[in-house]
C-alpha cells in the first residue's frame, strides 16, 4: 500500500476481469446465454438448464475464483478457503448427488404399468441399443474408451445416470455430456416420431391394445426391494442409482413416510439440482468446452438418442409379431426413458393415427424400465472401465 | 487399429446390452412371481373370506367392510413371508424347501385400539 | 480389453454379486425383509425403521461399494470418491445428525405440562434406572464398559441419543443397538403396561389428580435457556444434545422465528432422518450384526425399557405416598421418554380403571422430563468412557 | 472379576443415576423459581393495571384491552430482566445483591407504530 | 475406574462447568440472554439475531466441546470427532453460507423499481460512504487495515456481505461485527430519520416524484445476467455474492423454475440461516468478544451506518439540483440497502411533511441498489486486503 | 504514522467508493441500452401486430389475444437475439457489427401443441 496511487489503480484495473477476458470466455458467455434462452423461452428442461447455464456464465468470467482449490492446511493461519463452487462440486465429484436426485425421482416414479405389464421391461433393455451404437462411433471417431462410455450414456436419457458415470469415467467431458444430455431430453417430441413413423407400418400404429390389470399395493410394495436386489447382485455398480431409486419408490409406495417422501421428492431434490446444475455448467470452461470433440459429442449425443429410438421400435415391432399384433410398436420408442415426455410422444403418435387409441398407460410401463435400464447399461460400463 | 476397436465395441455391446438384457429379463421372472404368489394367495382367501363374510353379514352387517378389510391385510401378511422367503432362497441359489422360517411370531392383534392409534398419529408427530 | 470374449464374460460374472454372496448375507437380506414388513405392515417406528432397513439391505448386497471409503487424495487423478454411504455416514460418525434431530424434536416439544408440574422432573429421573441396570447386566455379559453404557443407553427410549452415544463410545455395535432401541420404542405399548399393573394398586390407579396451572407465554421462553444453561454447565457432554433440543424449543415458543421452526421440525428434519436412517441400518452388515452379541443386546435391550418402566412406576408411588395420593404412580411409567407414547400408555392403563380419568397431560410432563433425563445420563455416560 | 465388575456397575449407577437427579433436581427449583418471578411480579401488576384499566374503562372502553395488554408486556419486561439477573448470579454462585445491571437501556415507546409493523413484516419478508 | 468411590464424584464435579466457568463467561451468558430478549421482545432481527445469541449462550458453556476440533485421522482408531459447531462453522470459514443466503434473497428482490429509474443506482453508490469513513476512524483506532475493512462494511448494513468479509479478513472479529450488523440494521428507522431531517429542507422533503414507468418481464430476465457479467468482470471479488444474488434472480425472473426459486427462498435459506447463526454466535467467546475493541466496533458501526445514510441523503440533493427538483432525497438514505426497512423510513419520513406522498417504489430502488453496491465495496475491500 | 494511516484510508475510500461508482454507472448504461433494445423494438412490432390484429379480428375474433400474444413473444425472441449479441460485444469489447450470429435457429413452431404442453407439464413431474 505504499506504491504510488496511479500505480494502485493499474494494479487494481490489470486485475480485474475486463483486463483478462479472453474471446473464447467471451463466447462461452454467448453459448450460455443461448442456454439461458431456450431454457426460459423454449423450457427446454429449464430445472436443469437454466442452474447448468447460469454455472457457466459464471465459470467463464475470469478471476472471479468460484472455482478455485483452497491452500493451506484448514485450521491453520496460512488457510485460504476455495471457491463457493469449488465446495459444491464436490458433491457431483465424490458421486453423491445423483444418486439422491434418484431417491427423489423414485418418490415420484408410479411402477404399477410395468409391474402389471413386465414384458415392457425387454423394450426398456432394447432402447439402450442407442448408448452402445454412440459408444462405437465414439471409439471410432477416437474417443478413449472411459470417454467413449460417458458419451454413449446420453443415449439412456437421464441425466443424473450420465452425470453420474461421466464424473467417475471422464469428467472433463462433463459439461458438453450433460449439456447434450438435458438438451436431447427436451428436444424428445422432435426426433422421435420421425423415426416412429419411418420404421412402423400404419397398421401397426394402430393397434389397439389391453387394458392393463390392477396392481395390487403389496405388488408395489415388493417391487423396489426385488429390483434393489436383483439388479444390485447382478450389476453391483448400479446399486446407488438403482438403490437410490428404489428407496424413494419404497417411500412412496410404503404410505407410512409420507413427510419423508415429500421431502425427498421436494426440497432435497431442488437443492440438489441447484448445487447439481451449477457445478455441472461451471466445469464448461473456454478450455474445456470449446474444442471439435464437443462437436463431436452433441452429433454423438443425437445418435444415441436416434439409435435408443429405433432399438426400441424395431423390439417392439418384434413383440407385436410374437404375440400375434398385441403389442403397438409405437411404445418401444418410450424405452429410452426421459420419463414421461417419451411415453407422450407415443401416445400423441398413436393417436395420429387412431384418434381413440390411448398408448400413455401402455408406454408408461417401457419408459419407466427404461430409466432401469440405462442404469444397469451404466452399471456395466462403469464396472467394466471405471 | 479400427478393427480392435470394432472388436472392443461389439465387445462391449454384446456385454451390456446382454447384461441388460438379461437383468430385465430377471426382473420379468420376479414381477411374475410375485403376482402368482401375492395374487393366487389372495384369490384363495377371497374365496374363504366372501364365505366368513356373508356369515357374519347375516349377523352384524355394518361392521363387514372392515372385517373384510382386515382378512386381506391377514392373507397378505403370510404371502409376504413366503414372498420373503423365496426372496432369501433367491439370493441364496436354494430351493425353497431348504429354509424354514422358525422366528416369524405374529404380534397379536389383540393390542387394544388405541395402540394402533397411537402408533398411527405418532407418525405424524415424533420420530 | 485384449481377453478372449469368454474370459470377459467369466470375469464379469465373476464380479458380479451372484458369486460373492454368502449365506449371511442373505440371512441379513432376510432380517432387512423382515424390518421392512415391520415397519410398513406394522407401522413399528416407520420413519426410521423403513430407511434402516433398507440400508441394511443395501449394505449386504456384496460388491456394491456404497460403503467403501475413497482412496488416493481429492484433487489429483489418483483419486477414487468412496460409496454414497460412506459419505452419508459421516453425519453420523461426526455426531452431526442426533443433535440436529433433537432441533427438530425441541420445535415439536411443548414443555408446558412439565413447567405446570416440575415434580415430574424427578420422575423423568427416576425411569433413567433401567439405563444402569442394563449397563451392569451387559458388564456381567462380558460387554466392555464402552460397549455396556451404549447397550444401557437404549432404556433411553431415544432413538437419537442411543446413536450419539454408540457412535461414540461403541460404533461397532450401532446397527443392534439402533434397531432394538426404536423396534422397542415402538412396543413401549406391549412392553409396559403389565409392568404397571403388577406393580401398582388398583386405588393407586384409579386416582384422579388435579388439574395443571396455566403456564405463560414467557416462563416457556425462559425454560429452554435454562435448561441449556444448567444442564449444560453441570454435565458438558450433554450439551450438544440439550443445546440443540433447547434451541429447538426456543425457535418455537419465541413465536418470532416460525420460518426456522417449520424448515427445523421439517424438510431439516426429513433430510436428516433419511441419511442417519439408511446409514446407521448400513453399519449392520453381516459380520458385524450376526453374532451372539447380537442376541444379547437384544435381550438387554428389552431389560433396559422394562427397568425404566418399573424405575418410573415405583417413584410415582413414592411420590404418591409422600403427596397423600395426589399423584397416580401410573405416569411415573411415561418417564422413560418415548414421546408422546408411553404418556398414552399412562392414560389409557388409567382410563380403564377409571373412565373419567384423564392422564394425559399429566403423563406429559414425565414425558418430556424423560427426554431430558436420558440426555443428562447419556452425558455422565459419555463424560466417563469418552 | 465379577466383583469388580459389579463395583464398577453400582459406581456408575450411584454417580449416573445420582447425577440425572441433581440436575433434574435443579431444574425443579429453577423452574419454581422463575414461577416465583413471573407471576408473584405478574400479580402485582395486574392489580395495578386493573385499577387503571379501569379508570380508563370511563373514558375509552374500545381501547382498554389492548392498554392492558401493552401494560402486562411492559411488566413482563422489568420481570425478565430480573430473571436474566438471577441467572447470571446463580451461574456465577453470587448473591443478586452484588450485580447491579447498570447498562440495561429501554429503548423508547416513541417510535411510530409503522416502526414496529415495519419491523414485524420485516421477518416474512427479509433476513 | 479403580479409583476411590469420593474421587471419582470429585472428578467428575471437577470435570463439570459449574467448576471452571469464568466470570467473563457469565457476562456474556448475561449479554446473550439480553441479544434474546431484544429477539424475541423487540423483534430486532430476530431470525439471525436469535441463533447468533443462542449460539454465544453455548459457546460460553465451558467444557461442552462444542466448538472442539477434531483430533486424529478420519477413518483411524484414534480419531476423535470435533464439536457440532465446529462442522457447521465450516460452511463459514469456507465462505459458503453467505452466497447461498444471498441466492435466497435474490429470489426474493423485485429489481423492477431500479430498472424502472437506474439512475437511483448512483444512490446505492453513495450510500456506501459510511463503509470507508468506518474504515479510515478505524485505521485511527488502531485496527489493522483488514480488520478495518471488516468493520467498515458494517456500514454495508448487509448481515451475509459483512460475514463474508469478516470471514475472509479478520475472523477474530466475526462475533462483534456481526451482532453489530444485525442489531444495527434493525434500528435503522430510529438511526436515520433525525440524520435525514437535519440535512434537508422542508421543501426538498416534500418533493413528489413521477411515476414509474413498468418494466417488461424481459428486462427483468435480462438484467440479472446483466449485472452478474458485468460486476463480475470488474470486480471479480464480488461474483460469489453477486453471482449467486443475480442466479436466484433470474430463477424468480424466469418464471420457469418455481420450484427451485421456492425451495431457494424457504428451506434452503432456512436451513443455512440456522447454522450460520448458530456458529457466528458461537464465535463470540468471552475472550474474543469481552474487550476494548468490541465496543470500538460497536461505535464504528453507528457511525458507519450514520455516514451512508448521510452520504445517501447528499447525493440525493445532489441529483435533486441536477434534474431540477424531480428527486426527493430522503430516497438517498434507503441506499445504504437493509432491504425494505430503509426504504420504508423514507416512504414514512416523507409522509411525515406531506401525507399524499408515496415515496415508496422510489426508494426500493436505491434500496436494491445498496446490496449491489455493498457487495461490490466489499469485492474492491477483499481483492486489496483479501 | 497518522498521515500514513489517512492517506492509506483516503486511497482505499477513492479506489473503493470510485470502483463502486463506476461499476453501478455502468450498470445504468447497461440498463438504458437493455430497455432502449427491448423497448423501441416493442414499439415497432406493436405497431405491426396491432395491425395484424385488427386484421384477424375480423376473421376470428376469439383468437386474437392469444395471437397477439404469440407475436410478441415473436418479437422479443428477436430482441433477445439483439441484446445477447450486444452482450458478448460488449464483453470483447468489439462493435456489435463484427459479430454475425450464424448458428441461431428458431426451432419451428410446426412441434404440435402436445409438445409444448408436454413440456410444460414436465417441469413440475420430472427433472
Ligand atoms: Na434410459
Ligand atoms: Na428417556
Ligand atoms: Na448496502
Amino acid at each position: 500500500m505504499d506504491k504510488p496511487f496511479m500505480e494502485v489503480i493499474l494494479d487494481f484495473l490489470g486485475d480485474s476481469g475486463f483486463a483478462q477476458i479472453t474471446w473464447q470466455q467471451g463466447i462461452m458467455i454467448g453459448i450460455a446465454c443461448f442456454l439461458i434462452y431456450l431454457a426460459i423461452k423454449k423450457e427446454y428442461e429449464p430445472l436443469l438448464l437454466l442452474p447448468i447455464a447460469f454455472g457457466m456464465l459464471l465459470a467463464n468470467l475470469p478471476l472471479s475464483g468460484l472455482w478455485d482449490p483452497p491452500t493451506g492446511t484448514y485450521g491453520t493461519s496460512d488457510f485460504q478457503p476455495g471457491g463457493l463452487l469449488y465446495y459444491l462440486y464436490m458433491g457431483v465429484k465424490l458421486g453423491i448427488y445423483p444418486p439422491l436426485i434418484f431417491l427423489g425421482i423414485g418418490t415420484m416414479t408410479d411402477f404399477g404399468p410395468l409391474i402389471a405389464n413386465p414384458k415392457s421391461l425387454l423394450l426398456g433393455a432394447a432402447a439402450q441399443l442407442g448408448i452402445f451404437i454412440a459408444f462405437i462411433l465414439a471409439l471410432l471417431f477416437g474417443f478413449s474408451p472411459e470417454a467413449a462410455a460417458s458419451i454413449g450414456i446420453i443415449g439412456g436419457a437421464d441425466g443424473p445416470t450420465a452425470i453420474f458415470v461421466t464424473t467417475k469415467l471422464a469428467p472433463q467431458y462433463l459439461g458438453p455430456i450433460a449439456v447434450a444430455a438435458y438438451s436431447y431430453m427436451a428436444l424428445i417430441p422432435i426426433i422421435q416420431p420421425p423415426i416412429m413413423r419411418a420404421f412402423t407400418t400404419k397398421e401397426e400404429r394402430q393397434i389397439v391394445m389391453e387394458q392393463l390389470r390392477p396392481v395390487s399395493k403389496l405388488e408395489k410394495i415388493i417391487f423396489p426391494i426385488a429390483v434393489a436386489t436383483l439388479s444390485s447382485l447382478l450389476v453391483p455398480s448400479a446399486a446407488p442409482l438403482l438403490g437410490m431409486l428404489m428407496l424413494g419408490n419404497l417411500f412412496r409406495e410404503s404410505l407410512v413416510v409420507d413427510r419423508l417422501s415429500k421431502t425427498a421428492q421436494n426440497e432435497l431434490m431442488n437443492i440438489i439440482t441447484i448445487f447439481l446444475g451449477v457445478t455441472v455448467g461451471a466445469t464448461a470452461t473456454a478450455e474445456a468446452f470449446l474444442s471439435p470433440d464437443t462437436l463431436k459429442i452433441i452429433a454423438l449425443g443425437l445418435i444415441a438418442f436416434s439409435f435408443g429410438t429405433l432399438g426400441g421400435v424395431l423390439f417392439g415391432k418384434l413383440m407385436c409379431k410374437l404375440t400375434g399384433g398385441k403389442v403397438n410398436p409405437l411404445i418401444g420408442s418410450a424405452g429410452v426413458s426421459a420419463v414421461p415426455m417419451a411415453a407422450r410422444v407415443s401416445q400423441v403418435v398413436g393417436q395420429q393415427e387412431n384418434p381413440g387409441n390411448f398408448l400413455l398407460m401402455h408406454a408408461m410401463g417401457p419408459n419407466v424400465a427404461g430409466v432401469i435400464g440405462s442404469a444397469v447399461a451404466a452399471g456395466v460400463l462403469l464396472s467394466l472401465f471405471g | 487399429m479400427l478393427g480392435e476397436l470394432l472388436t472392443l465395441g461389439l465387445k462391449v455391446t454384446v456385454l451390456g446390452l446382454g447384461t441388460t438384457f438379461v437383468a430385465l429379463f430377471g426382473l420379468i421372472i420376479a414381477i411374475e412371481l410375485i403376482n402368482k404368489i401375492v395374487n393366487q394367495g389372495l384369490e384363495n382367501k377371497k374365496k374363504q373370506s366372501t364365505v366368513e363374510a356373508s356369515i357374519v353379514e347375516g349377523e352384524t352387517s355394518g361392521a363387514n367392510i372392515s372385517l373384510e378389510d382386515t382378512s386381506t391385510l391377514d392373507n397378505e401378511d403370510e404371502e409376504l413371508i413366503a414372498v420373503i422367503t423365496a426372496a432369501i432362497a433367491a439370493s441364496l441359489n436354494r430351493s425353497t424347501h431348504d429354509i424354514i422360517v422358525r422366528s416369524f411370531r405374529r404380534v397379536p392383534h389383540q393390542a387394544p385400539a388405541w395402540n394402533l392409534a397411537s402408533r398411527r398419529d405418532q407418525i405424524t408427530t415424533r420420530l
